[in-house]
Order: C-alpha cells, then sequence, then structure tokens
C-alpha cells in the first residue's frame, strides 16, 4: 500500500461520497430552511400567526435579484463573485420593504379590527395565492439559471476522490454562519433584538414598558423579508430559480420553525438545520457505504442495491413526520417556544 | 352542622356515617403548581338542597378548589366524589352528565346563535344531537325540540328575556348574558349548580333578580347550589352554611353571622394571612 | 340592508345569466360540460362548509381528501386487470399485507408494553424500534412484487364493481383519512392543524403519484366508468345532462340533510362548539369526538364530489391534483358563498368556478389584445409562453379575492342563517 | 398640589361598571395603599388610572397636568410606571435584559439606575445572568419592580406585590418599597396583605363595592376595628 496510516486503510471513496452527498448536501439545504425559519419563527412569535406566503417570498426575492443581474451583469466581476450575490443586499432590501407593505395593507387592518387569529392565516394564503401569481405572470413558469456561464467548483482532495463544493454553495454556508452570528449579536446586544425578544415573551408587558408594537412589527418583516430574499436567491444560485418553490419549501420550513421552538431564531436555525440532515440522510443511499464491508458480511445477507429509508420522491414526508413528532412528543420545540397546542 | 378547627390546619370535618344527603364530597385534595401548594388536603362537603357558600382571601386556593370541583383540572391528590361516585380528574362534559352544571365568572354564551338556542343546547342527549336522527328521523327529532322549545321559551319569560329570545347571545348586554347563563340551570334537572361568582360585574338591580331566581330554585325545585363569591353581603343573603379557605385549606364553616364575628376569619382577611406552603 | 330574501334571489338570478351566456356563447355540450364540473366542485365545497362554518375546522388538506376518493373510486370501479390476477401478483401483496398486519399488531402490543411495568421512556424507544422494523419489513416485501407487478401487469387495475360503491366508498376512505388525521391534529391550534393537513394533502399525492404498481403513476389510468352511459352511446350533450342528473340528485339530497341538520339539536351543538369551546364542555358536549365526527362527514362528502369529479374527466392522473384548482378553489367558494350557508356555498361554488373557467379565454383574449398593442405602440415583444402566463394571472385573482373577502365581507355574501323561532 | 388626584372615578371593563366615583389622592413623596375586600374595584381603579380600562366619568391630573384615558406608552413617558400583578417579567430574558428594557423608552446612559436597582435588590446582583422565569416568586418580583423603576417613575403603582409570597419575602419587599420611597419615588399600591400594607401607608383607602368606604392615615386605619369588619361586608 503506497500511503500508510489511517487514510488508506479506510474506505476512502464511500466515505467522500457519504460526506458529499450526506453531511454537505444536508448542510446546504438546511441553511436554506434555517434562513427561512428564522423570518417563520420570529412572525408567528411576535404576530401570533403562520406567515404561509413565505415560500413565496423567497422566490420573490430571488427574482429581484435575478432583475437586478440582468440590470448590471457586470457588478459580480469586479470582486470576483457571482453577481447574484454581490446584489443580493439590494435585492433582500426590496424584498424587506415588499414585506413591510403587505403587512401594512393586508395584515394590520385585520389586526386593528382584532379578527381571530386565523382569519389573518386565511388572509395570509390569499397572499400567497396572489404573489404565486404575479411570479408566474412575470417569471413564466420554467425554471431559470440565475446567471450564464458555469459556476466554479472547489475540489478538496480527501484521499481518493475530491470533496466538491460549487461556490454558491460556499456562499450559501458562509452566509448562513455570517447570519448566525449577526443575529446573535443583534439579539443579544441590540436595542431593537432585545425588544423583539420582549414582544416576543410577554407583549403587554412590552407595550407597558414603552415598547411601540409598530417599530418591533416593521424590524420582524424586515429581518424575515431579507432573509427568505437570501435563502431564495442562494437556493437559485446553487440549483435554479422554480417558481414553484412555495410550497415545498413550506412544510420544512415550519417543520424547522416548529422544532426549534416558536419565536426562538436559534431554535428555527437548529430546526432548519436538523430537518436537512433528516431529510438528506433519509434518502442517502446506505448501501453505498456497506459496500465495502461486503467481504466481511455472510453470504445470505446479499446487501441490496439501493438502500435509503425513504425514496426520494417521498422526500416530502420527513418534514411532515418531524411535524408530527414535535407536535406529539415535545409542543414547545427544542428551545422551548410557545406552545402549539 | 358547625366545627370550629384552628386556623391553618385543616382536621377532617366529623363524617356524618354515609348520610345520602351529601351531593359534594371532597376528601383531603391537594393541588400544586411548581412549587406553589395552592390547595393544601382540603376536605369539604356539600349537602343536598342546601345553598353552601365558599369564601376566602385571595390566594386562599378557593377558586383552585372550585374549578377541581368543576372538572377544569385534575387535583395532583385526594379524592372527589359527586353523589357518593368517585369524579376525581373526569372531564368537564363527564361531569355534567353526571348532573354538575357550573356558571362562568365572565359570561360563556354562544355569540352567534341566539339566546334560544343558547337554552336549548344545553339538555343532555337530545335524540337530535345524534347525526343520523337529524338527517332521516326528522319526525322524532321535530317532536323532542317542540318539548325543549316550549322549555326554553318558559325559561325565557321567567328571566324576562323574552323580547331579545331571537337576539345574537354575543350582541346581549353584560347583564343579560348573565342572566341567560343562569337560565341554563332551568333546562335541566342538575343534582348540585355550581355558581361561579355570579356577581361580577353586575349591577344591584340585577343582582337581587339573580338572588331571587337562585332562592327560588333551591326552594321551589330544591335545587342544591355551591356558590363561590366575593360579595359578603350576597354570601349571607343566599347561603347557609358558609366555608371559610384560608392558605389552601378549610379554616371553618357556618352561618354568616358567626364567621363575620370570627376573629381567625377576620384577621386572615385582614391580615392577609397568606401562608403558602413551600414544598 | 338588503334582506336575506333578496341576497339570495340576486345570486341564483345572477348564476342563471352567467349559465345562459355561457350556453349561447360555448353552445350546449360545453355548457353541459361546464354544469357538471361544477356541481361536483359544489358537493365538495358543501363538505368544506360544514367542516368550517359548522364547526370551525380548518381543514387546507382538501386535495389530499379528493385524491384519496378518486383513487378508491378508480380501484373499485375499474375494470378487472387479468393479467395481474394471474401472476404472482396477489401472492405477493398477500404476503406484505400479512407482514403489515403482523408489525401493526407488534407495534401496538410494543406501544402497550407499560402495562407489563416499562417505565414509559423505554416504551417509546421499544415502539419506535418495532415500528421501523415493521417499515423495512413491509418495504423490503413490497419492493419486488411492486416491480413485478409493474413488469408483468403495468398495475393491480379495478375490481370491476358499480361506479356508485366506487363513489361511495371513495367517500368512505376520504372519512376515513380524516378520522385519522383528526386523532393526529385535533388538539393543535388551528394554524399548525392548517400546516399538518397540508402535509397530508402533499403526501397523498406523492403516494399516489410514484406507487405505480396501484395507480399507474404519471402513466394515468383511462377511460375510468361512468355511472351513466358514456359519451360514445348517448352523445355528448345527453350523456352529460344524465351524469349532471347524477349530481344534481346529490347535490339536491346533501343540501336537504344538512339545512335540516343546521337547525337541529346536531347542528346547534356543533356550532356551539365553534362559538365557545369551553362553555359547550361545561354543558356537557364531547368537543373532541363530536370534532373528529365532522372530520368524516365532512371529508365523506368532500371524498364523494372529489370521486364524481375525476370520474367524469375519465382520467385518473396523480400528477392532475394541484393544491389550486383542489383546495384554494374550494376556499375562495366557501368563503365567498357564506361559510355554513348551504345554498350560499352552492351557488358561491356554481358562481366562482364559472368565473374561473370563463376567465382562461377571457384572460388569453385579454393578454394577446395587449401584447399586440404594446408591440404597435412600442414595439414591446411579448415572451413565448405568454400563453400560460396569462393563465397564471387567475391564481392573482383568486387570491385577491380572498384577501378582499375577508376584509369586507367576512359573512359572504349569503351569510350564516341565525336560527329564529317566531 | 398633590402629585395625583383621582376625582369621581367611573368605570369598568366595558360590562356594568365595576368603579362608581373613587376619589383617590397622593403627595408626592407618600406611599398610598389601597385595600378592601375582594371584588371592591382595587385593580380596577390602579388600570383605570394606567390607562389599562377606560374611565366613563372623573378625572385624573398628574403632576398637575390631566391624564384621563391616556395610553399606558404615553403614560410612561410622564412619569408612571405599573407593575401588574402577574406576568409581570420577561421570562425568557436576563434579569438584566429584563431591567434594560424597562429602560427601553431612555436614550441616556442609564448604567447608575441599574446600580441603583442592584442596591434596591441585592440578591438580584449575582442572578443577573439567569432567565427571569426561573427565578422564585419573591425574586421574580423584585426583576418586576425593578423594570418599573428603570424610568425613574415620580409614581410607581404596584399591583398586589406580595401576593402569592411567603411571609419571608412579603416583608422583605414591603421594606425594598419603604427603600424606594425613601430615595423620592412616590408609591400608590394595591394590596392583599391589607394589616401589613396599611402599617407602612402614609395615606389609606378602603374600598368597598366600588365606592370609598374609609379614608386616612394607614396607622388611623389599622387601628379602627370597622375597617377590618368591612371585609366581610355587611357594614353597609
Amino acid at each position: 500500500m503506497g500511503e500508510t496510516g489511517i487514510l488508506a486503510a479506510l474506505p476512502m471513496n464511500e466515505f467522500v461520497f457519504f460526506i458529499n452527498k450526506g453531511l454537505l448536501a444536508g448542510l446546504i439545504i438546511g441553511s436554506v430552511y434555517a434562513l427561512g425559519a428564522v423570518g417563520v419563527t420570529l412572525i408567528a412569535g411576535i404576530l401570533r400567526f403562520s406567515h404561509f406566503p413565505h415560500g413565496d417570498m423567497m422566490t420573490a426575492g430571488a427574482f429581484f435579484a435575478l432583475i437586478l443581474t440582468a440590470i448590471f451583469p457586470t457588478a459580480g466581476a469586479l470582486i470576483g463573485l457571482p453577481t447574484p450575490f454581490v446584489l443580493m443586499p439590494i435585492a433582500m432590501a426590496i424584498t424587506a420593504l415588499f414585506a413591510i407593505g403587505i403587512d401594512r395593507v393586508f395584515y394590520k387592518p385585520l389586526r386593528t379590527a382584532n379578527v381571530k387569529p386565523i382569519v389573518i392565516v386565511m388572509a395570509s394564503i390569499g397572499v400567497m395565492l396572489m404573489m404565486q401569481g404575479l411570479i408566474r405572470l412575470f417569471g413564466g413558469t420554467e425554471a431559470r439559471q440565475m446567471e450564464a456561464g458555469s459556476k466554479d467548483i472547489y475540489k478538496i482532495p480527501f484521499g481518493g476522490r475530491d470533496i466538491i463544493l460549487t461556490e454558491p454553495q460556499l456562499l450559501l454556508i458562509l452566509f448562513t454562519a455570517a447570519v448566525v452570528v449577526a443575529l446573535h449579536f443583534f439579539l443579544t446586544r441590540s436595542r431593537m433584538g432585545k425588544a423583539m425578544r420582549a414582544m416576543a415573551d410577554n407583549a403587554d408587558l412590552a407595550r407597558i414598558s414603552g415598547i411601540s408594537t409598530d417599530h418591533v412589527v416593521r424590524t420582524t418583516w424586515v429581518i424575515a423579508g431579507s432573509l427568505a430574499a437570501a435563502a431564495g436567491t442562494l437556493l437559485a444560485l446553487d440549483v435554479s430559480l422554480k417558481p414553484d418553490l412555495s410550497f415545498n419549501a413550506l412544510l420544512p420550513i415550519f417543520a424547522a420553525a416548529i422544532v426549534g421552538g416558536i419565536g426562538k431564531p436559534f431554535g428555527a436555525i437548529a430546526g432548519g438545520l436538523l430537518v436537512g440532515f433528516t431529510e438528506t440522510l433519509a434518502v442517502f443511499n446506505w448501501s453505498v457505504l456497506l459496500r465495502p464491508l461486503q467481504p466481511f458480511m455472510p453470504e445470505w445477507l446479499e446487501l441490496p442495491q439501493k438502500l435509503a429509508f425513504v425514496p426520494t420522491e417521498y422526500k416530502i414526508v420527513i418534514p411532515f413526520f418531524i411535524l408530527i413528532a414535535v407536535l406529539i412528543w415535545r409542543p414547545t420545540g427544542i428551545f422551548k417556544g410557545s406552545l402549539v397546542k | 352542622m358547625r366545627a370550629e378547627v384552628p386556623t391553618g390546619t385543616c382536621a377532617p370535618l366529623e363524617h356524618a356515617a354515609g348520610t345520602m344527603t351529601t351531593i359534594i364530597d371532597v376528601q383531603n385534595v391537594s393541588k400544586r403548581f411548581g412549587n406553589l401548594l395552592a390547595v393544601d388536603g382540603c376536605s369539604l362537603k356539600v349537602e343536598k338542597g342546601s345553598i353552601t357558600g365558599l369564601i376566602g382571601p385571595n390566594g386562599a386556593g378557593k377558586t383552585t378548589m372550585f374549578n377541581m370541583v368543576a372538572g377544569a383540572f385534575a387535583p395532583t391528590s385526594g379524592k372527589i366524589l359527586l353523589d357518593g361516585k368517585d369524579v376525581t380528574g373526569l372531564p368537564a362534559h363527564e361531569l355534567f352528565s353526571r348532573g354538575l352544571l357550573r356558571t362562568f365568572q365572565i359570561a360563556q354564551e354562544f355569540s352567534n346563535m341566539t339566546a334560544l338556542e343558547n337554552l336549548m343546547m344545553v339538555p343532555a342527549n337530545q335524540s337530535g344531537e345524534n347525526v343520523v336522527n337529524a338527517f332521516f328521523r326528522r319526525g322524532r327529532v321535530m317532536h323532542e325540540e317542540r318539548g325543549t322549545r316550549g322549555q326554553a321559551e318558559e325559561v325565557m319569560q321567567l328571566l324576562r328575556l323574552t323580547h331579545v329570545k331571537n337576539e345574537r347571545a354575543g350582541n346581549l348586554s353584560g347583564g343579560q348574558k348573565k342572566l341567560l347563563e343562569l337560565g341554563r340551570v332551568m333546562m335541566t334537572e342538575p343534582r348540585v349548580v355550581l355558581l361561579d361568582e355570579i356577581a361580577a360585574g353586575v349591577n344591584r338591580t340585577l343582582l337581587n333578580d339573580l338572588a331571587a331566581a337562585v332562592e327560588r330554585l333551591n326552594k321551589e325545585k330544591g335545587l342544591t347550589f355551591f356558590v363561590i363569591e366575593h360579595d359578603m353581603d350576597l354570601i349571607a343573603r343566599l347561603c347557609d352554611p358558609v366555608i371559610v379557605m384560608a392558605a389552601g385549606s378549610v379554616m371553618m364553616q357556618g352561618p354568616m353571622e358567626e364567621i363575620r364575628r370570627h376573629e381567625g376569619v377576620i384577621e386572615a382577611y385582614f391580615g392577609g394571612g397568606k401562608v403558602e406552603k413551600r414544598a | 340592508m338588503i334582506t336575506y330574501r333578496t341576497r339570495a334571489l340576486l345570486m341564483i338570478s345572477g348564476t342563471a345569466v352567467l349559465v345562459a351566456l355561457v350556453f349561447a356563447w360555448l353552445g350546449a355540450a360545453y355548457g353541459v360540460r361546464m354544469l357538471v364540473e361544477a356541481s361536483c366542485f359544489a358537493l365538495i365545497a358543501l363538505g368544506l362548509t360544514i367542516q368550517w362554518g359548522y364547526a370551525g375546522l380548518f381543514n387546507v388538506g382538501v386535495m389530499g381528501f379528493i385524491a384519496t376518493a378518486a383513487f378508491v373510486s378508480m380501484l373499485v370501479s375499474y375494470p378487472v386487470n387479468g393479467l395481474f390476477w394471474n401472476s404472482a401478483g396477489p401472492a405477493m401483496l398477500g404476503r406484505v399485507g400479512l407482514y403489515l398486519v403482523i408489525g401493526v399488531a407488534l407495534t401496538f402490543a410494543a406501544s402497550q408494553t407499560h402495562l407489563l411495568g416499562l417505565p414509559k421512556k423505554y416504551r417509546t424507544l421499544v415502539t419506535l424500534i418495532v415500528g421501523a422494523a415493521t417499515y423495512l419489513a413491509v418495504t423490503s416485501a413490497l419492493d419486488p412484487a411492486a416491480s413485478l407487478i409493474e413488469a408483468e401487469a403495468r398495475f393491480v387495475g379495478g375490481f370491476g364493481m358499480p361506479v356508485w360503491l366506487g363513489w361511495l366508498l371513495g367517500g368512505i376512505a376520504a372519512g376515513g383519512l380524516g378520522w385519522a388525521m383528526g386523532r393526529i391534529t385535533l388538539g393543535l391550534r388551528a394554524d399548525y392543524m392548517a400546516i399538518a393537513t397540508l402535509g397530508i394533502s402533499e403526501i397523498v399525492k406523492a403516494f399516489l403519484k410514484n406507487a405505480d404498481w396501484l395507480t399507474k403513476g404519471t402513466l394515468t389510468v383511462s377511460p375510468l366508468p361512468w355511472p351513466v352511459p358514456t359519451p360514445t352511446e348517448l352523445g355528448f350533450v345527453m350523456s352529460r345532462a344524465s351524469y349532471l342528473a347524477v349530481t344534481a340528485t346529490l347535490i339536491v339530497v346533501f343540501y336537504v340533510l344538512l339545512e335540516r341538520a343546521w337547525a337541529s339539536p346536531w347542528g346547534r351543538m356543533m356550532r356551539a362548539i365553534r362559538d365557545n369551546e369551553l362553555s359547550a364542555a361545561a354543558m356537557g358536549k364531547d368537543v373532541n369526538r363530536r370534532r373528529l365526527e365532522m372530520m368524516v362527514l365532512g371529508n365523506f362528502i368532500i371524498g364523494i364530489g372529489g370521486a364524481a369529479l375525476v370520474t367524469f374527466s375519465t382520467i385518473f392522473d396523480p400528477a392532475s391534483f394541484q393544491p389550486l384548482n383542489h383546495t384554494f378553489l374550494i376556499w375562495v367558494m366557501v368563503i365567498l358563498g357564506g361559510a355554513g350557508n348551504n345554498l350560499g356555498t352552492i351557488l358561491g361554488a356554481l358562481l366562482v368556478y364559472i368565473v374561473w373557467i370563463m376567465s382562461e379565454p377571457a384572460a388569453l383574449f385579454l393578454f394577446d389584445h395587449g401584447a399586440t398593442l404594446a408591440n404597435q405602440l412600442f414595439g414591446w415583444e411579448a415572451p413565448a409562453d405568454l400563453a400560460t402566463r396569462a393563465l397564471q394571472m387567475r391564481v392573482f385573482v383568486i387570491g385577491l379575492v380572498i384577501t378582499l373577502v375577508l376584509r369586507f365581507a367576512p359573512q359572504g355574501l349569503l351569510p350564516e342563517k341565525v336560527v329564529k323561532y317566531e | 398640589m398633590s402629585l395625583l388626584e383621582m376625582t369621581d372615578i367611573h368605570g369598568g371593563y366595558g360590562g356594568a361598571n365595576i368603579l362608581n366615583g373613587v376619589n383617590i389622592s397622593i403627595e408626592a413623596d407618600e406611599i398610598g395603599v389601597i385595600v378592601g375586600p375582594n371584588g371592591a374595584g382595587k385593580s380596577t381603579t390602579l388600570k383605570a388610572l394606567f390607562g389599562l380600562l377606560r374611565v366613563s366619568q372623573g378625572s385624573i391630573v398628574f403632576n398637575g397636568g390631566p391624564i384621563t384615558n391616556f395610553a399606558p406608552e404615553k403614560l410612561v413617558r410622564e412619569g408612571l410606571s405599573f407593575v401588574p400583578q402577574e406576568f409581570n417579567v420577561f421570562p425568557t430574558m436576563s434579569v438584566h435584559e429584563n431591567l434594560e428594557m424597562g429602560a427601553y423608552i431612555r436614550r441616556d446612559d442609564f448604567r447608575h439606575l441599574l446600580d441603583q436597582v442592584y442596591g434596591f435588590f441585592p440578591p438580584l446582583k449575582d442572578k443577573r445572568k439567569q432567565p427571569a422565569g426561573e427565578l422564585s416568586g419573591g425574586q421574580r418580583q423584585m426583576v418586576a419592580i425593578g423594570r418599573a423603576l428603570m424610568t425613574e417613575p415620580r409614581l410607581l403603582l404596584l399591583d398586589e406585590p406580595t401576593a402569592g409570597l411567603s411571609p419571608l419575602y412579603m416583608d422583605e419587599i414591603f421594606d425594598r418599597i419603604i427603600a424606594i420611597n425613601k430615595s423620592g419615588v412616590g408609591i400608590l399600591m394595591v394590596e392583599q396583605n391589607a394589616r401589613q400594607a396599611l402599617a407602612i401607608a402614609h395615606r389609606g383607602f378602603v374600598l368597598a363595592t366600588g365606592r370609598n368606604r374609609f379614608t386616612g392615615t394607614g396607622a388611623e386605619l389599622v387601628a379602627d376595628p370597622d375597617v377590618a369588619k368591612s371585609f366581610l361586608g355587611g357594614g353597609e
């Protein structure tokens, strides 16, 4: 054996396959769910309703980035990063304003007329359909590439095969890490961050402490809108911009928010990663990993070609079962958010 | 039946030998919320045909005790008997079918239904509540409905609410909602009626009507009442015996005149007498 | 304020005028077809209106119940597939069924082990392990059976029984799914129940799309037998008219029953639970059991309407089930028509469906002219897929209608009837 | 000119009025205590003062200016501060963060105020980082009062501050209230423990069925046997 030591002994190809298809894939989709879930959990914690149009807000954010890229195609080249990523902050700002506008026009009047909370959820379903209609009207129904040209691919040699990570995927992971840090400081250091936690904890007490509800609500929509835009843009950069993202993203994002504990942004991030990893690992083809052990296994136990907990077509089942499992065993979620009962 | 016990402890009252006259029998019940022991080894009885009052300063545990008897939540330990049968921890709808009817401090009317319908929904096991009967046995259901409606109209007249019978219950005044809720008592034959702070948010004249209605039901129909109330004058007028709770258990029981003169009770109210038992 | 009676008359005449317009413009064959589909949607809407209007249950998984009922109805009424019954398929499926039964029994037994003194923590662990083992055993037995069936007989085929029995069993299956979902989600707050129902309908759709051995998946199953002579025998107008007669009678039957139930003690009890759950429980009503009952009954009616709708299209295509057409369109019908008002819901369904169908040619017409006009004025080139995009405008309109109705006419066009006794 | 004048206040929770003509007045550096049997309208009076329910008749003058039916957010800026009886802390936020939230409307550096509050409530100093929800009843009450002090109010409103506390904490809370008052903060407190509260009160108001029954200095009211009896009604 050329190389000595542990690297040579381990079945490197399979291990790298597991890292690429299992861990990295889980981290990437988990990050997208986390970014979406933070917005959903803040809205649920502070405005007390489940925000159905969140998936479409992600798509809308991606579209704004797409349009901006078309207007300033060379922006990225200056810094050596993909243009949509460079212009993403602007798209985030536009989506945030968009979110504030929707709240003022659709949800605020219902709140002031203090209707039953479920009516606001129904209104959000109406808004979801309106957004879906507009997105498909202006953006068409086919998937689109965010940027012409190929993406740079980073190869990290690790024993036999390489760990593969495309540039957008790396940017997504780094961006999510940055959001976690920023969110931590915002929520624990800044005045508005603490005011938001206060409002989620005890809205009446916040009000008599002089905290203005409108201010907190506006900030909630800014965070929810901008993070949704980032999640949508980065997902579109990694894969492609699909207008029907709304439904497939909705269930995992809600599962992530509920698993993490409603009203707890850190819970949403942990929940997002948990759902992302569970999804990829449940669909992962474990027989690939078991193949090197084949010689050690008894003859009669022949290894099926495909051994996954759940076939890929049924990926949607996983967030649903996580959701139900949490609702039955741990209704407050990991970080003890508000009760879902 | 009067027994005096020193403040704070809860000696079991002499149990009249198994008389069938006891409707509600609470035996050594405790309730803990986290490390707060709200009710601590409390025993009390409500005799058939009586209007028994339950009073005590805030934090004495009387609301917790009342809600346990009404089936809102189960006690941590101890037993509650209704008509001699153990009903500890049974849900509210189960207690209703065994003859326990409760009213609410803030009236809980069915807001989108008319006042008359609010009363007509009260009687239990109406045949029309079975969806098959509602669909296919129209004759029998209609016959029964006429009876229920007649009874409801009667109660409306008694409470002088006939003029609002087709009004949405949500649009009634606070007083009318209270009267309507009391009207529910006359729609069934309850073994015992739990009145939860009936005087709360009610003006003087209406309070007289409510008190008169309770007295009439007790005298004419022999209905048993278990009343939790802050308004001492109403308690004095309606209730005998009156049970005083303090610091999570029964402190004394007897007619109101005597309670008013009892030093321990005055001190419990005035001094706050709040002795919270730490775990 | 316009009285209830005039509102009802206005709505009826409005719908009649619209129907007449469609007949005049697009001919009888198209007109009758539209009426049949509208009547199926009206049935589905009736099922939804009693859930939301009577009992306040928020069901956003209507598509899942329609798909379940349509599938069971197809399974029951589709002609027998000789290839399957002669192959080894039935035996293998029998084995899978056996594994399933044993597995479920074991899992249930495991979940009761706390009676034998096993501490609660371990009990859940044991149950999970036994459950996972059952799942793996069943799937490992199912995969070979499925591939064999698909290879030899394309799919299981039907049982060749009469179509009305198919609809009935389809309704019962949807009711059963409603029961199961009710058991899981009843304790939840309404918006989490909504998310759970949304999840279930997506899972049902995913299952039907991928269980090729049962549904031929994307290859679709057709022609689905009709309960009445088909167009080849009677010609389009007459066969569709007879189909309409079937669905119309179903509507009348359910309308009469539900109208009767609204004012009956049963309806009154449901409305009491909707208005004030705490007080209803104190008045002796078993709130959870009654909500479960409504989940079953509501979804039973939704199932029958769904089965009728899919049978009429003669094609069972799992991919054709869309949340927009099969959940939210029906929600608009109920909210606009009047939740809890049976007549309002039926008229709402007819009205909204006609507008929904007519909006297709109207949108295309509008966008074409718009595009040519824009082209002439400032040479704007319309994108190639303008037509498909035009149809998306309808999605926007549906969403707009929901938000506007909630804001300005929450009671709907024909509000819920207050039961008065003169 | 007194700090607070509530004259002939009528009001309630929308239904029948609970308050039928309540009069309360406090001087600048006084401790005022409102006691009385349950349902007498004690807490309702405090909530009416702080704008948490509508006053249908009567007027409230604070520091010379009318504040009848002002919204709570506005009153906080006028120098009033309110400690509710229940749910009076932000449970998942640390003690320190609770106090910071109390100072939300301040734009200046309020570190000196933090030290002052820790001075009043020494046990809170080493529990600074702990979530308020995990503290014992008594300590939680200290956090609630501390939060309300962060706006340097001229009048601090307390709704049954010793409800549900053991005698140990009850005495400690009363001592703290005296210390806070001595530092120049007016106190208006509704209390269940009438005897101890009146013992530390400069001025006492005994309510019954939404009206004033007895008014006087704390000492006078404690000495008068009729006051105690009025708690059991029958005195009309």
